[in-house]
């Protein structure tokens, strides 16, 4: 399983029944896989559409259809779509119940940078400002590291995203919740341990008794 | 009731320097054939309001790559190499604007409001000289009006009233820009008799609508 | 021909080809019924519907389609309908033409008062203050003058709808146009001279040269 | 999916002193099946927030004949003269919105702004209380965002996912409540199979409504 794998399948275990979801581009896409059996969530593209599926049959493809990325989807029976309009309405209002979004840095108040790196990549900040803002969760779902450097930091290098906590930060290594105190280490990736993990963290993290292996969404399905 | 016009002509109606709002979300729901002709055109100097700037050669991407582009107020560039090449050489000014306040923007100035309070931005470079305004205890930015000289609408159905329908995710940002341009030219899919889109089957009422363009042949 | 017939017949020689008029309820609704020939009008009805049309056939009337007060309409092929939110964002967006408003004041400045009398009658405004403050020009039709009090007066004693002044002012005895310097008295009704029009106005009427007898459109059209 | 509930059920649902929006512009468009089972569970001391009081005996009017109502927050009283009589007596504090601007404050409630600047009321009475902002040399209003406890609507068809779709001029101010209430209850004329509503029919997306109230049998 690599990393990427690893993340998305531990992140679909923060999924609820009968809530709203995003999932950002690149490796959050991932988390439609491991959807945990018995539990119905909707997702939501802030393209437009609420209750879309995976790509559909080849020759089957919709100009008209698609995720945030530009990549043709399918919609499952009881979709919705809408303008740009209601779709943020629906995210800035308090009415998405998770995002899932990828980080360049997380800061030890929790705070998001994912938009942008001066002088280097300013892809913009598209959606993410407002769902960080707008959703009642907020994972972020992340390598731990990059090229050697540090994600998790003390404090952000980078332009932030909000000044809002996120709900919690999920690596190949780790499951961290920000926290009014700082960082808590709640879980270890399997055969990672702490002192792993701390060697990669750029910030301090809390660390309260046993430090547990972090479960995982073990069943793959075919939903999105 | 008044007849289509061809591409080339609405692109021969948008001069150099305009303001132009268009719809797409990487490229899905714009105006391909309006944006072929005004790089046909020759265009010069466009602000260009709209979602993202695609991909090169794809959508709104032509007139970048054409050089039709003088400045950008987006959400995304990041699909678009060209336009992240062209802001970096000081060709094309681009302004960030979050998805969410850029639809904002557009609806405000579409449907006569002065500006709208966001939580959106608070405290990040998006703030920068903007006004912040605290309600019940919270700060809130003061996002202003966005209008344009034209709004260029990708629709799939038009009906001669120029009501217009859109389809799925192609529907993005049209519905709002059409009220938020000094002219509005929709590219529809078909144009149908009036009376085939009933009333509840409208997202765009065609009082609003300046130009329909012919339909593909 | 009685007085509401005579002010909508000459009202509706203020409507343009191509344009979106919105009539208030009451003695504005007749406006419709003399739309001149040639001449294609949208009718917006503010509780959300553009194209709407006379009274359906006994026996067909829709409960789900009324006019803003209640009364049964039809919709013309090509109608258009939406919600509250997009029909004032048309109204206040500056995407309606003209509105046709009764009136219980107007000032000399062009002020309108129409939507509540202190201690006696509070309807409330409904879409009156939007209407004026939005639509590119606003008439309003109204009798001169009510129970022998003057309708046009030197100030208001109602509440004001808007600080915005009004295009034109059309009654059963003139037809008014508040300007920069005033009340100018632009029209006079058939039969009616300049002196009996100031005896029955509360405010100065600037008077130039001589004041012509009001047209109106002669035929009825079944129009809506 | 959940079962459909009955209008008594959802009348239980709203305690006594709750807020409650309603959709229906001069009773079209209102639900009034629900309306029906909360004056027979006798509700006292709600706050309504709607566009106007109907009728007596009509849609919400026949709230206000049954004592039900504390406070309305409405853009027109003027067909009911049970509302005027209460409203003299004191019984019933009413605040009289302009309609756009009550379309407005609800939108802006349930889609997360903390406020809009209109120029309607500029002026007027209904500055009062209210910030003034200038923006390009022109004065607003702030107008603040309203949200309610209960958002009661009326659709024309739901299907089992509760998206909602509504018909003409029924539609009034429905869809923009559905992201105002706390408790989102629709009552629908027809309950239909998941896939029967097409995705770009939806009006109202069934994640917004938490109960669906069963078809009239």
């Amino acid at each position: 399983m690599d990393s990427k794998e690893l993340i998305a399948r531990r992140v679909a275990l923060e999924l609820r029944d009968r809530t709203l979801v995003n999932l950002g581009i690149g490796l959050p896409t991932l988390v439609a896989r491991y959807v945990p059996q018995g539990i119905s969530v909707a997702f939501q593209s802030e393209n437009g559409i609420i209750g879309f599926g995976a790509p559909p049959p080849t020759g089957m493809e919709d100009p008209h259809l698609t995720d945030a990325g530009g990549g043709f989807i399918s919609a499952l029976p009881g979709a919705a779509s809408f303008d740009s309009g209601v779709s943020f309405a629906l995210i800035r209002g308090g009415h998405l119940d998770m995002t899932v979004l990828g980080g360049l840095q997380v800061d030890v108040a929790g705070h998001l940078a994912n938009w942008m790196v001066p002088g280097k990549l300013v892809p913009g900040m598209g959606g993410a400002m407002d769902l960080v803002v707008g959703a009642k969760r907020v994972i972020v779902a992340m390598q731990h590291a990059a090229k050697g450097q540090a994600k998790i930091v003390a404090s952000l290098s980078l332009p932030a995203t909000s000044t809002r906590r996120v709900s919690l930060i999920v690596t190949e290594l780790a499951v961290i919740e920000p926290t009014e105190e700082g960082l808590l280490l709640r879980e270890r990736a399997p055969g990672v341990s702490v002192d792993e993990i701390i060697a990669q963290t750029g910030a301090k993290l809390l660390i309260i008794g046993d430090v547990p292996e972090m479960p995982i969404v073990v069943a793959e399905r075919d939903v999105a | 009731m008044q007849r289509a016009i061809s591409a080339a002509e609405a692109a021969a109606l948008i001069p150099d320097g305009a303001s132009v709002m268009f719809g797409g979300f990487m490229g899905v729901g714009s105006p391909d054939r309006v944006f072929d002709a005004i790089v046909a055109r020759g265009a010069r100097g466009l602000t260009i309001i709209g979602n993202d700037t695609a991909f090169p050669g794809v959508g709104v991407g032509k007139l970048i790559d054409a050089g039709c582009v003088a400045a950008a107020k987006v959400s995304h560039i990041g699909t678009n190499p060209v336009t992240q090449k062209k802001m970096i050489a000081g060709e094309i000014a681009v302004e960030l604007i979050p998805q969410g306040t850029l639809a904002e923007r557009i609806r405000a100035g579409g449907s006569g409001l002065g500006g709208v309070l966001t939580p959106t931005g608070v405290g990040t470079v998006v703030e920068k000289g903007k006004r912040l305004i605290e309600v019940d205890g919270r700060d809130y930015l003061l996002e202003l009006p966005l209008l344009a000289d034209f709004a260029l609408l990708r629709a799939h159905e038009a009906d001669y009233n120029c009501n217009l329908t859109y389809r799925l995710t192609a529907t993005n940002f049209n519905p709002l820009m059409a009220f938020a341009g000094a002219c509005v030219i929709a590219e529809p899919d078909e144009i149908v008799p009036v009376g085939v889109i009933p009333p509840d089957g409208v997202r765009t009422p065609g009082i609003l609508v300046h130009h329909l363009i012919e339909r593909p042949r």
